[in-house]
């Protein structure tokens, strides 16, 4: 056992051998070490937090012909430190006639519904995390948390755009949460087990190859769930100035955004863990547990690229187009994908390896192709019948 | 248990860090609070009426819709855990259950209920 | 280890809680907040019996799930009629809503 | 006096107060939190029992969707950011007393069952709850249609709330 092959183990025994020799008794010692590891981690990602906005600022300006930060630092790379600290130093204002204690709490339970995300991401083979058995309904829960932050938010907040920003941003959270449920069904049947580990350990195919759809639809899903542009209604800069998050100003404001920008990053990793294989990468995860964090944390930033590819490629689409995409589109087509899934993974199980993924490709590729049609189709509908009001307009007159 | 004595640790956890964060903030900054400094933003204009708008019955129809999707699906989990080692008793029976779930969209759908107008 | 008793009394707590809350409140939506608290202390219950019984007879959480489902759909029906109430009376307060008894 | 003694005291104690809130808050939405609180700490219990797909289910349920909605009605059906007037009826007394008798009469009867102060067995290991659980919502044998009346049960609450709520007259 060198620390090389299971750090994580190594230095959990170094610290419980410390802290038992200063006379502490062991499930003590024992929970004192699992809370230092936790604080470690967390502490990394909120500096990986850092980088992600220096990330995104130079994605960004690269996307729209511009350099981005460059003056602070080799590559602007000390511009996000320069961004905390005017985040810090600024004063922390409260609207008159806010529900102080909701308004403050908002904020916390925002990054706090992303940070515990982190507690069932397995990073390497000896470092699974919690290995929940019910890992993939742990997102949805966070969710559901964060959920409830943007309504305590937009509620507290005591001003009427804020209000209707949390209302349009919940709206759309929570309808766009059921294509993902729905689309987290369906590695699940191909593991038959909710655990991350036990959804990576499966992967001897990644399964966005067994279900390219699936994969899709929960990319989608997942851009409506962050709020992020094509998605973001909640901050229609022109209606509602700013959205849920309007009157916080300073660190609050910060946890909002630092929240929004780790969720994405967050989303991206459980991207690669469903669909991607998650820390496997042709064995090279099996040479050292640093190889594999690095494979996960690269896949979940290409997820975190791809994301914000879209939101920077993509215009904004209206509430209504969207709420009406995500119910008369996606969810029934995630269903449907569900339901053939599970007929066919019944029905080719005991057929052989190549046959099932020749099978599930084709059957993903028909619901993809007959749903697509059908929207050609009643698109076509639709065109013909305002043409023909255009008619009889234009015959009017 | 164990296991999520390690959840818990990330709550609480998760809950110290924004906590110290923006302690942080509140130590560092200026307070210099005044009431137009403190009245809520309206795009510049005074504040008119108070923070209270009538909603449309809309966000309601979604938020329904939504709950009730919300708990057939998470039901389905199980039913997805144990799939891989059932018959095809079980997979109709799922199939079944989505589709009695589909005809209250259906409904929805048909009574208009699903615009947003 | 926890014993049962804990539980049920824990149970019980949240229950009469409740039901003073059905009981007492004026406000409609109070009234079901009341019922859900009632809803989650069976719900204890239920798991609390299935855990100290033979745990792999599943039956304690299944009907902890069919509460479940129990529950969302009283909240549906029950919202959709206060605010049905609302609309035509411009009401919530159960006390005004006293048509049949006229 | 365990360390799970202590959670549990604790997160009951965090419990039954917030449910006390729930009945007690003049606002509705302070009082919806409330229950958002009582309903985790719930969720807490149910993860003490070892029933962690419950715990989230609890979490996903009640916090991710029937807390929002309660927010959602409230914020249909209220001119003011606070309620004016009691929030209780003039029986809240009786109502009280109902409770409190409840409670004791629970209590009572409980101690006098002999099965009450029994402690629980160890999970046997290898044993899957959720795996358990799916085997019992599916064989012909378990609770098929129980999972088959649900769902039909809540098609039944979204055509009714629907035809409810939203009937134009």
């Amino acid at each position: 056992m060198n620390f090389w092959n299971d750090p994580l183990k190594v230095a959990a025994d170094w610290l419980m051998g410390i802290f038992t020799s200063w006379g502490m008794n062991d499930v003590a010692a024992h929970v004192l070490v699992a809370f230092l590891g936790v604080l470690l981690l967390i502490t990394i990602l909120m500096v990986i937090d850092i980088f992600l906005v220096w990330i995104e600022r130079k994605v960004v300006s690269r996307f729209q012909d511009r350099i981005g930060p460059n003056r602070v630092g080799p590559f602007g790379l000390i511009q996000p430190f320069a961004d905390i600290i005017k985040l810090m130093i600024k004063e922390d204002t409260t609207p008159d006639g806010a529900d102080k204690v909701v308004y403050n709490i908002a904020p916390i339970l925002s990054m706090m519904s992303v940070l515990i995300l982190w507690a069932v991401v397995p990073l390497a083979p000896v470092m699974l995390g919690v290995d929940l058995n019910i890992g993939v309904l742990f997102i949805i829960a966070a969710g559901s948390i964060g959920t409830l932050s943007i309504i305590m938010a937009g509620w507290s907040s005591n001003n009427k755009f804020s209000v209707i920003g949390a209302f349009r941003c919940v709206a759309v959270m929570v309808s766009f949460e059921i294509p993902m449920l729905a689309t987290l069904l369906i590695p699940t049947i191909f593991t038959g087990s909710m655990g991350m580990n036990a959804i990576i350990q499966g992967q001897n195919i990644w399964y966005v190859f067994l279900s390219p759809l699936a994969a899709l639809i929960f990319l989608i899903a997942a851009i409506a769930e962050l709020g992020r542009a094509p998605f973001d209604l909640a901050e229609g800069e022109s209606e509602l100035v700013s959205g849920y998050n309007i009157e916080y100003s300073g660190m609050k404001f910060g946890m909002f955004y630092a929240g929004e920008l780790l969720h994405a990053f967050t989303f991206g990793g459980f991207w690669a863990i469903m669909f991607f294989g998650g820390y496997r990468f042709f064995g090279l995860e099996q040479i050292s547990p640093f190889l594999a964090i690095a494979i996960i944390l690269f896949k979940a930033l290409v997820g975190y690229w791809i994301i914000m590819w879209v939101k920077y490629t993509v215009m904004r689409i209206r509430i209504d187009q969207m709420l009406a995409f995500n119910w008369k589109f996606l969810t029934p087509v995630a269903f449907v994908l569900v339901m053939v899934t599970a007929l066919m993974n019944a029905l080719l199980r005991d057929a052989g390896n190549w046959l099932y993924i020749t099978g599930m490709i084709l059957s993903n590729i028909i619901v993809a192709w007959a749903s697509l049609e059908i929207v050609r189709l009643v698109s076509k509908k639709e065109r013909e019948r305002v043409e023909g009001l255009k008619q009889v307009v234009e015959a009017h007159h | 248990m164990n296991e999520w004595l390690y959840v818990g640790l990330f709550f609480i956890v998760g809950l110290i860090i924004p906590i110290g964060a923006i302690a942080m903030g509140f130590m560092l900054g200026p307070k210099k609070p005044n009431p137009i400094k403190q009245s809520t933003y309206e795009c510049g204009i005074e504040p008119v009426g108070e923070g209270w708008v009538q909603f449309k019955a809309q966000y309601y129809i979604f938020a329904l819709v939504f709950l009730v999707f919300d708990v057939e699906t998470v039901f389905l989990f199980p039913w997805a855990v144990k799939l891989g080692q059932l018959g095809m008793f079980a997979v109709i029976e799922g199939i079944v259950f989505i589709l009695i779930l589909i005809a209250g969209l259906v409904y929805t759908w048909r009574k208009g209920m699903l615009e947003w107008v | 280890m926890i014993p049962l008793s804990w539980y049920l009394i824990l149970a019980a707590g949240l229950f009469s809680i409740g039901l003073f809350g059905v009981l007492a409140r004026r406000n409609a939506v109070a009234i079901l907040l009341g019922v859900e608290l009632m809803l989650n202390a069976v719900n204890i219950n239920l798991v609390a019996f299935w855990r100290y019984g033979d745990v792999t007879q599943m039956a304690g959480q299944v009907f902890a799930i069919i509460v479940f489902a129990v529950a969302a759909a009283e909240v549906a029906v029950g919202l959709a009629l206060v605010i049905s109430v609302y609309r035509r009376r411009n009401t919530v307060v159960a006390e005004e809503l006293d048509l049949l008894k006229w | 006096m365990t360390g799970e003694h202590i959670i549990f005291l604790i997160v009951g104690a965090v419990t039954l107060l917030s449910a006390l809130m729930v009945v007690t808050m003049r606002n509705l939405v302070h009082a919806a939190l409330w229950l958002v609180a009582t309903l985790f700490g719930v969720a807490i219990i149910y993860t003490l029992l070892n029933a962690g797909f419950l715990a989230v289910v609890q979490v996903v349920v009640y916090i991710g969707a029937i807390a929002i909605l309660f927010i959602f009605a409230v914020m249909l059906t209220r001119r003011q950011a606070a309620d004016t007037g009691v929030s209780v009826n003039k029986n809240w007394w009786a109502g009280a007393l109902m409770a409190v008798l409840t409670f004791a009469g629970l209590a009572y009867l409980l101690q006098s069952w002999r099965g009450f102060s029994k402690t629980a067995a160890a999970i046997p290991s290898g044993f899957d709850a959720v795996n358990q659980l799916g085997e019992a919502l599916t064989s012909p044998a378990g609770y098929v249609l129980p999972f088959e009346v649900a769902s039909v049960l809540l098609l039944a609450a979204l055509v009714g709330a629907v035809y409810l709520a939203f009937n134009k007259k």
